[in-house]
């Protein structure tokens, strides 16, 4: 029997011949930069070739390493302070990450509890915790960071506070929304014929099967949290010295982009690389966990 | 949902808005230090701070405060002297422009990405336009600006870096505003493509012979639209939001710069003014967004 | 007029090679309705599918074997002279879900009389307007002119599935294939449904193929039925030749497992187990582990096609060895 | 007569004042506004040289009772944007306005005078309750208002649309954006008009944005030249720049009020002063563009040249903080101001901590947004300061300045509605006593030497804070597009009093 | 009787204003043993049934008896009380097993939820009793539902309904979901458990061929009312409303021989939002009387003969006058 492939309707595009080897559809590039992250997080201080913060004017501005008056010692040059900009990306990489953390943590936490709740009983609870998210979302998030940092001083504290009441609503939007579906689904129903308490219920059944949304919408987080801390930086209210972050050295060093491109470009690399990453991966993972999805 | 409970909402929204805003900015410090010269006698700070209602309780004031809005009445600015809802709807304009602009931008790009992404799945454009919408989302707003003045200012001169002049003003902020939301747009845009091009009207309008291209581009896409349209007021406000850096890297005369500012001087009236007005438009922007989506829906039309 | 020789269409999914049609012979005569039945996976529409190559557009597809026009063969054809020259001109489908067959964001005016624009049966509005309801019309849709401009979700489900039968058969096509038109539907609006299709078929002489895994419906309404089993044909013949005497026991296993009115037996003939995997498909015959009459020779090889009468075969070892 | 104004200029301002009304200024920027449209009765030129201005002549009477009085001769012909002709009525409403805290934030420049008296239209003296020199230095506290003008439309036109007699008329003004002005016709000074008939200012906060519009041709004119880019902006060809000492001066404040506070230690204090390289923080950090002073800037009223700034020297730092009883160093809390209100502040004084941190004044530093650094500065009005270590601070005091003012508001020690110490975290007995003097003291030369005597005390002692420098600020313009003349004095100095097409 | 339904209504406000008269008096009752079956076009309420037997859904008005007991009056007690001896399988077996629990949790959770778990033996011994009721391999207790095939699945489904030894068991269309083949396993499964346990079931279904095998009452129903109810044989032998002639005409049958009538029923089925007037089916009905526009028929008994212990034979139509 002759076999002929031909492409499916409508479609222009070829059609690929060749089988699929199951690691195609990996996020690659997501795979490699976030064991890099990992690393710096989590060996710390040990890891930095230099003081972060050890700054030194004799050594303002030198260039990469690969360019004309740059050394090793400084493989991706130094800033105005004459500090090494690998060793204070690696730092920042704590900072970045450990700030995701914190705000995925809580603001996930706040709003998937604020979400379960509104999408199962609905009703007056339902009410109350939209309008709370409505107020929310119609003040734009940037200026409430700016008067909360204005109360509070900036610092990591009011960064991580800013990220949660700016996030959570996002979580229980989609939370709520997922919720009032599953909750449509027979085993809900059945789990209450069975006799089941409304606790269990969430724990059993509901929770459960948000995991693969929270997962998706965590990881996308990681990427929005380093910008949205960079823009924060940008007016000033982002992390503070000594702490170090990439929108604070981004910030800090636009004033000299035409000086030394690196010093601005680094770190600006590093927050492309990092969101880039974890945009990848949660686009994967959500394509993983679609089951409409996932037979591509 | 009728639309005077949508206008309820809208206002407990506003309100709730103002609560907050109000109470925490008040918090934020004394307005005076910064008004007055350093070596203002103590007789003056006293007069210029019943002169602008601050010795009173936070309550009272938070009432003056609402009766007076309620009338358009925000006081005047601190620092400026003016009406402050003068001088935030003054700019409004500006900052309204530069979101829609930004949102132009972003849908122009999503919408054709979208599709395209979902015809060819999997094909090197699909991949190309995933990279090109996540590096949007990859960058802060306020480094793509300047990178957009580096390049098509300084080096090209094809655009202007600053200011509100002329539309070409508008090209490089709007573009440093909304590249970020294009990657989840051609995201919603994609996947309700793939949706619907898998759909059963979809495949009966292929039995029955219909062109490809009428297909995609009327009979999918209308359908593939409505997801994005309903959020649409969302992704509104977040331009607003995301104005606030960028009309300062552009110099744009919009309220996001002018909030800023007032937020650092303490200038209360602005800030108050500048928030209430950016949720007013919040509210309205959805507002319109449901009634609008019926146009497109017509299953929420009849409803 | 239709003859479909040796169809496979495999599927390259993630998690491997779907077989899902291997190895398909149908043949439909004008005027004639040709019934496909079986279980749910057992490739039903895929058939159709490929018949008008409009297969799902993920991952890779392999379509292999004939299908014949009118003499011409469709797989051989470039996409863009089947698209505007077959589809929808001279075959015509009607697909699984009635209900979801229509835009929901354009008048039922709107794509009645896409497929007259597109192929350029009607010019300007006006015209477009009389002949699609003249559609509506033959398929009985009260007062065509103002419905027109209502959306599918103003349409009751009976009303959409005429409107969907209207426009597939507007150009009056050879071949109507329609993949289980009733089954969303229920009986009363179902009676309706089959008697518009007998009724068009007797205007128009138009070939029908009919798929549904209602025994019932097929019966009342097909003049041939091919019972399909995991992407196989297994058995086909005249609609009373199988009901009557069904050679292969996946034939009689499925007839004596529908309870019929005024037939109170205690249990019903439940057939064991569930339809094999049409990834990695058994050798031998497909049914095999669930038949109640298998022999060795079932699990080495399949069992080829004889004809037991006139249009009557099957596929089973039992049949071949008397 | 010279040739008439034609044409339109854009230039571009780093900064916006916040009001057109002279007596509600608040922050230096307001002032490069203001001076556009307003003017008073005394200015310095371009050539730092006091000149008389709309006062065609003026005279002190030192008074009996040691009640002076000021009397001044209007120069005739002056008149309003409005074309209204400037008379003694003028100036005193123009005072009444001042000394009105409704309408004023600087009633207490003019407290000292007590009558205003007019003689004939273009003749008026003041009298007043004690000697002020501080108001004679600062140029006079009175601005040219239009009295029949702002009584006609009220204040908040005025605000509006202010009438002044300067060289620019007010045209149109969207704050965030753009002032709009045009040359005044009916200007007096003949000699000193603009040639340009229209003056667009910009506001374009953002340094790199300033810097492309001018780069792409839109703007002719910038003030604030990033430090970075200065030396790449004094090769461009066809451009000029000027880079002038602002009136700031920047210093790092020490707490001297609380009981434990280590730098109750005079040697502490100087510890500080040895261990910072500041030359070092104004080549790297700034680019060069600062200027190092010791208590009084060059060119100041009370500037000595024999006063040095403490050499840097960490072993003496090392050692002075040793024998104040700290050989392990200390830990203090150290302010830094991280809005960008002076360029590179924000790192200059992550520098200057980190020296400090070097030889043992171990700074946590902690980092203060524009309003709470203002408010931490201000010396708290009951009970015990907040600020409790260190707090990089700057004070302005004009150009040429006089440090009077400013040091009354913060090396003065705090009295509680007396107006002294606002932002003073010092108490010196010595030195209150000296400032004060200064204050009542009328004449010039007298008064300079008590400014020096105090300097060269605070120099000692290091009070009211560690003077480290004055920033230069450059500006650049199209020079072969226009003819721009500098002055470099605080309230004009970005005046466009000379600026014309350049004649070719 | 074992459960008892009186006048059963369930209204709810639809979205565009208005009121969906899903269930609009409803009775009908089911004994130990005995199967009552719901049949009826889609959307005419009987999942709205099911559902407020289950108490998922609070009745507008009528009243729910469960051995003589008011059911709608039960505490929180009585309710866990009541759903130990009630229990359910839905139509799709897929949605209604938590994809994300084991089988084993699956057929212990109504058993952890009314604390009869005992212990893990205990426990374990019941579950694999469980599995052996329903045909199913001991090994399944490790697996996820999607590991098994739809008939498999509803097996499950079913063995976690018997999980607590209930007294009755709603099925709300138990086999549609499954095909053919499928369909008789799981129905010759829910018999042979009835016959086993004295089970009464309350059963929806659209076959009515099933029905009429299955059910040993019947009640036909049309926009939220019940047109015809009664013993099996009796509403299948001699089906008296014109509604029930039309369904029980209508449906085709495997035999080449037999054609499904036409014009038994008119037009479209109605709409629970705006019912018509009068007798609801009447529209549709071809042999509609001037009256049945304006007049709701009452329930009329059609077999004053029978005795109590079999339900009655009644239908709603003014034809039987
Ligand atoms: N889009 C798809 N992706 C992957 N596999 C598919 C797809 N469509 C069909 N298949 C597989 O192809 C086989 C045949 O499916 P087909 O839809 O033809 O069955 P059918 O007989 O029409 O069933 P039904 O009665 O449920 O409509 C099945 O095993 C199915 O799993
Ligand atoms: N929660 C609800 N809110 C509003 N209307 C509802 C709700 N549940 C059901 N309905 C409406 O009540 C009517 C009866 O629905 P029900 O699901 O009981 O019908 P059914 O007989 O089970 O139909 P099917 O055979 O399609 O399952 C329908 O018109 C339905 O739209
Ligand atoms: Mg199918
Ligand atoms: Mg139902």
């Amino acid at each position: 029997m002759p076999e002929i492939a031909i492409p499916p309707a409508g479609a222009t595009a070829p059609v690929r011949q060749r089988p699929r080897r199951s690691l195609r559809g990996l996020p690659w590039f997501a795979l490699a930069v976030l064991p890099l992250l990992l690393a710096c997080a989590i060996g710390g201080e040990a890891l930095l070739p230099h003081d972060p913060n050890g700054l030194d004017l004799g050594l303002a501005f030198q260039p990469p390493a690969w360019l004309a008056g740059g050394s090793w010692a400084y493989p991706l040059g130094t800033d105005n302070m004459g500090r090494d900009l690998l060793t204070r990306i690696m730092a920042g990489t704590r900072i970045s990450l450990v700030v995701a953390l914190y705000a995925i943590l809580i603001s996930g936490g706040i709003g998937t509890a604020a979400g379960m709740l509104a999408g199962y009983f609905g009703g007056r609870l339902d009410a109350l915790i939209m309008r709370l998210v409505d107020i929310q979302m119609s003040i734009p998030a940037l200026a409430l960071a700016l008067v909360l940092a204005a109360v509070l001083g900036p610092g990591f504290e009011t960064v991580v506070l800013v990220i949660v009441v700016t996030y959570w609503t996002w979580y229980a939007r989609i939370v709520r929304g997922e919720v009032m579906s599953l909750k449509q689904r027979d085993y809900v129903a059945l789990a209450r014929v069975a006799g089941c308490g409304t606790l269990t219920i969430f724990r059993r059944h509901l929770l459960p099967n948000l995991l693969n949304t929270l997962l998706v919408l965590a990881t996308l987080q990681v990427g929005q949290v380093i910008i949205f801390e960079a823009s924060l930086s940008f007016l000033g209210l982002g992390i503070q010295q000594p702490d170090v972050s990439w929108g604070l050295m981004l910030a800090d060093a636009r004033n000299y982009i035409t000086n030394a491109w690196w010093a601005i470009t680094m770190p600006g690399l590093a927050i492309m690389a990092t969101c880039l990453a974890s945009n990848l991966l949660g686009d994967w993972l959500r394509d993983h966990f679609d089951p409409k999805r996932r037979q591509l | 949902m009728p639309i005077a409970r949508r206008l309820l909402h809208g206002l407990i929204s506003i309100l709730g808005a103002s609560v907050i805003i109000f109470l925490i900015s008040r918090l934020s410090g004394d307005p005076l230090a910064l008004l007055l010269p350093a070596d203002a006698p103590p007789e003056v700070i006293e007069q210029t701070r019943q002169h602008l209602g601050l010795d009173q309780p936070l309550v009272a004031q938070y009432l003056v405060f609402l009766r007076n809005a309620v009338t358009g009445d925000f006081g005047n600015s601190y620092r400026w002297q003016e009406p402050a809802l003068g001088l935030i709807l003054e700019r409004l304009p500006a900052t309204v422009e530069l979101a829609l602009a930004a949102l132009a931008f972003s849908i122009a790009m999503a919408v054709p990405f979208g599709v395209l992404s979902a015809v060819y799945r999997g094909s090197w454009f699909d991949r190309f336009a995933k990279v090109f919408a996540m590096a949007g989302q990859a960058m802060p707003n306020f480094w793509v600006g300047l990178l957009l003045i580096l390049l098509f200012a300084v080096q090209l001169n094809w655009l202007p870096a600053f200011g509100r002049e002329s539309w070409n003003s508008l090209v490089l902020p709007a573009i440093a505003l909304g590249w970020y939301p294009v990657a989840a747009q051609t995201r919603v845009v994609r996947s309700a493509m793939l949706d619907v091009l898998d759909s059963d009207y979809i495949r009966m309008g292929r039995a029955m012979g219909l062109p490809e291209r009428v297909l995609i581009w009327k009979y999918a896409l209308r359908n593939a639209a409505i997801p994005l349209v309903t959020i649409l007021g969302v992704y509104f406000a977040a331009m607003l939001g995301g104005a606030f850096v960028v009309e300062v890297i552009f110099a744009w005369p919009g309220v996001g710069r002018t909030v800023v500012e007032a937020v650092f001087a303490r200038d209360f009236p602005v800030v108050q003014a500048g928030v209430m007005l950016t949720s007013v438009l919040f509210v309205l922007s959805n507002l319109l967004v449901d009634l609008s989506y019926g146009l497109i829906d017509p299953r929420i039309r009849h409803a | 007029m239709l003859s479909v020789q040796g169809l496979t269409t495999h599927l390259e999914l993630r998690r491997g090679m779907v077989r899902a049609v291997d190895g398909v012979d149908l043949h439909v005569n004008q005027g004639e309705t040709l019934g496909v039945v079986g279980e749910s996976g057992s490739g039903k529409s895929m058939t159709i599918l490929s018949i008008l190559r409009l297969l799902p557009r993920q991952g890779g597809v392999r379509l292999g074997g004939k299908v014949l026009l009118d003499g011409v063969d469709l797989l051989q054809l470039p996409e863009k002279t089947l698209s505007s020259q077959y589809r929808g001109r001279k075959i015509a489908m009607i697909s699984q879900d009635p209900l979801t067959s229509l835009n929901p964001v354009f008048t039922v005016g709107d794509q009645v009389g896409a497929p007259l624009r597109y192929h350029g049966r009607a010019e300007g509005r006006e015209a477009r307007r009389r002949q699609v309801v003249q559609v509506l019309e033959s398929v009985r849709i009260p007062s065509p002119e103002t419905r027109l401009d209502d959306y599918p979700h103003q349409f009751s489900g009976g009303m959409r599935q005429r409107v969907v039968t209207g426009m597939a058969i507007a150009s009056a096509p050879r071949l109507l294939v329609a993949d289980e038109p009733t089954s969303a539907l229920d009986v009363t609006i179902q009676v309706q449904i089959m008697a518009l299709f007998r009724r068009i078929q007797a205007q128009t002489g138009v070939g029908i193929i009919l798929i549904t895994h209602d025994l019932g419906v097929a019966a009342s309404i097909c003049h041939r039925v091919a019972v399909m089993y995991a992407g196989r044909i297994v058995e086909s013949g005249d609609v009373r030749t199988l009901y009557k005497r069904p050679a292969h026991p996946y034939t009689q296993a499925l007839l004596q497992a529908i309870p019929r009115f005024g037939d109170r037996r205690e249990r019903l003939y439940a057939i064991p187990g569930s339809p094999p995997s049409l990834v990695d498909p058994p050798h031998g015959c497909r049914f095999a582990a669930r038949c109640p009459h298998r022999k060795p020779l079932c699990d080495d090889a399949y069992p080829p096609e004889i004809e037991l009468e006139s249009g009557h075969k099957v596929s089973c070892w039992l049949a071949s060895a008397g | 007569a010279p040739a008439p104004a034609t044409g339109s200029l854009t230039v571009a301002f780093g900064a916006e004042s916040t009001t057109l009304d002279p007596v509600k200024i608040s922050a230096g920027v307001d002032h490069y506004f203001v001076g556009q449209i307003f003017e008073m009765l005394v200015r310095r030129n371009a050539a730092l040289k006091d000149e008389n201005w709309l006062a065609e002549s003026w005279k002190l009477d030192p008074g009996k009772d040691g009640k002076p009085v000021l009397d001044v001769q209007l120069r005739k012909g002056v008149r309003f944007h409005n074309g209204d002709p400037l008379t003694s009525e003028d100036l005193e409403f123009s005072w009444q306005r001042q000394r009105d805290p409704k309408s004023s934030f600087f009633s207490h420049y003019v407290s000292s005078v007590e009558r205003f008296e007019i003689v004939d239209a273009h003749r008026f003296r003041l009298h007043f309750k004690q000697p002020d020199a501080q108001f004679i230095v600062g140029n006079m506290q009175l601005w040219a208002m239009p009295k029949k003008y702002i009584q006609k439309v009220g204040e908040e036109e005025f605000a509006r649309k202010p009438v002044g007699t300067g060289p620019w008329k007010f045209v149109s003004r969207t704050v965030k954006d753009e002032l709009k002005l045009e040359a005044f016709d009916g200007y007096w000074n003949k000699d000193k008009r603009p040639g340009i008939k229209e003056l667009t200012i910009k506001v374009i906060p953002e340094d790199l944005t300033r810097v492309a519009a001018f780069k792409t041709g839109k703007v002719d004119f910038i003030d604030n030249v990033p430090p970075s880019m200065v030396e790449e902006f004094k090769k461009m060809p066809g451009v000029k720049t000027v880079t002038l000492v602002s009136g700031n001066n920047l210093f790092l404040n020490f707490n001297t009020q609380m009981p434990k506070s280590p730098f109750n230690d005079v040697r502490v204090r100087q510890a500080a002063a040895h261990a910072i390289d500041v030359d070092a923080i104004i080549k790297r950090v700034l680019f060069g563009q600062g200027e190092r002073y010791a208590q009084v800037g060059k060119a100041s009223n009370g500037y000595d040249p024999a006063l040095k700034p403490y050499a840097f020297d960490q072993k003496r730092a090392r050692e002075l903080l040793r024998q104040a009883g700290y050989p392990n160093g200390f830990d203090t809390p150290c302010y830094n101001l991280t809005t960008p209100r002076e360029p590179g502040v924000k790192e200059v004084g992550e520098a200057m901590y980190a020296y400090l941190s070097e030889v043992g004044i171990r700074c946590q530093v902690r980092n203060l947004e524009y309003g709470a650094w203002i408010s931490l500065g201000k010396r708290g009005r009951s009970g015990p300061p907040e600020m409790d270590g260190v707090l990089s601070w700057m004070w302005s005091q004009g150009l040429p300045g006089d440090p009077g003012l400013a040091w009354s508001g913060h090396l003065h020690s705090y009295q509680a509605g007396g107006g002294w110490g606002t932002y003073s975290y010092t108490s010196d007995p010595e030195v209150d006593a000296l400032l004060e003097k200064q204050r009542q003291t009328m004449d010039p030369a007298a008064r300079t030497a008590l400014l020096q005597q105090i300097a060269r005390l605070k120099q000692e002692r290091v009070l009211g804070g560690l003077p480290t420098y004055r920033p230069l600020v450059t500006f650049a313009w199209r020079d072969n597009k226009i003819d721009y003349v500098p002055w470099p004095i605080r309230d004009y100095w970005r005046s466009f009093q000379e600026v014309s097409w350049k004649s070719r | 009787m074992l459960l008892e339904v009186q006048d059963l209504k369930k209204h709810f406000p639809a979205r565009g204003g208005g009121t969906v008269r899903a269930v609009d008096g409803v009775s009908f009752a089911v004994d130990a043993g005995q199967t009552f079956a719901l049949v009826g076009e889609s959307g005419c309420g009987k999942t709205t049934i099911a559902r407020q037997l289950l108490l998922l859904e609070r009745p507008s008005a009528g009243a729910i008896r469960f051995d003589g007991q008011d059911v709608l009056a039960l505490d929180r007690k009585g309710v866990l009380a009541y759903r130990r001896q009630v229990q359910a399988v839905f139509q799709d077996p897929s949605s209604s097993l938590n994809p994300r629990l084991k089988v084993s949790m699956l057929l212990a959770e109504p058993l952890l939820a009314h604390g009869q778990g005992g212990n893990r033996a205990a426990l374990r011994a019941r579950l694999l009793e469980l599995l052996e009721i329903v045909g199913l391999p001991p090994g399944a207790l490790d697996l996820y539902p999607h590991e098994f095939s739809g008939g498999q699945r509803q097996r499950i489904a079913v063995a976690r309904a018997l999980a607590l030894r209930p007294r009755l068991l709603v099925l709300d269309e138990p086999t549609s979901a499954l095909d053919v083949s499928i369909r008789a396993q799981i129905v010759n499964l829910l018999a042979q458990i009835q016959r086993s346990f004295g089970l009464a079931y309350v059963v929806i279904a659209h076959d009515l061929a099933l029905v009429e095998h299955f059910s040993s009452a019947v009640g036909v129903m049309y926009l939220g009312n019940m047109a015809e109810s009664g013993p099996s044989a009796a509403v299948f032998g001699a089906p008296r409303h014109p509604y029930t002639q039309a369904l029980l005409g209508s449906a085709p049958r495997p035999d080449p021989d037999h054609q499904p009538a036409e014009g038994l029923i008119l037009g479209d089925i109605g709409s629970a939002l705006h019912p018509p007037p009068g007798c609801k089916f009447h529209p549709r009905c071809p042999r509609a009387l001037p009256a049945c526009a304006t007049q709701v028929p009452p329930m009329r008994r059609l077999d004053p003969a029978a005795g109590a212990a079999m339900p009655a034979h009644q239908a709603a139509c003014h034809l039987l006058q």
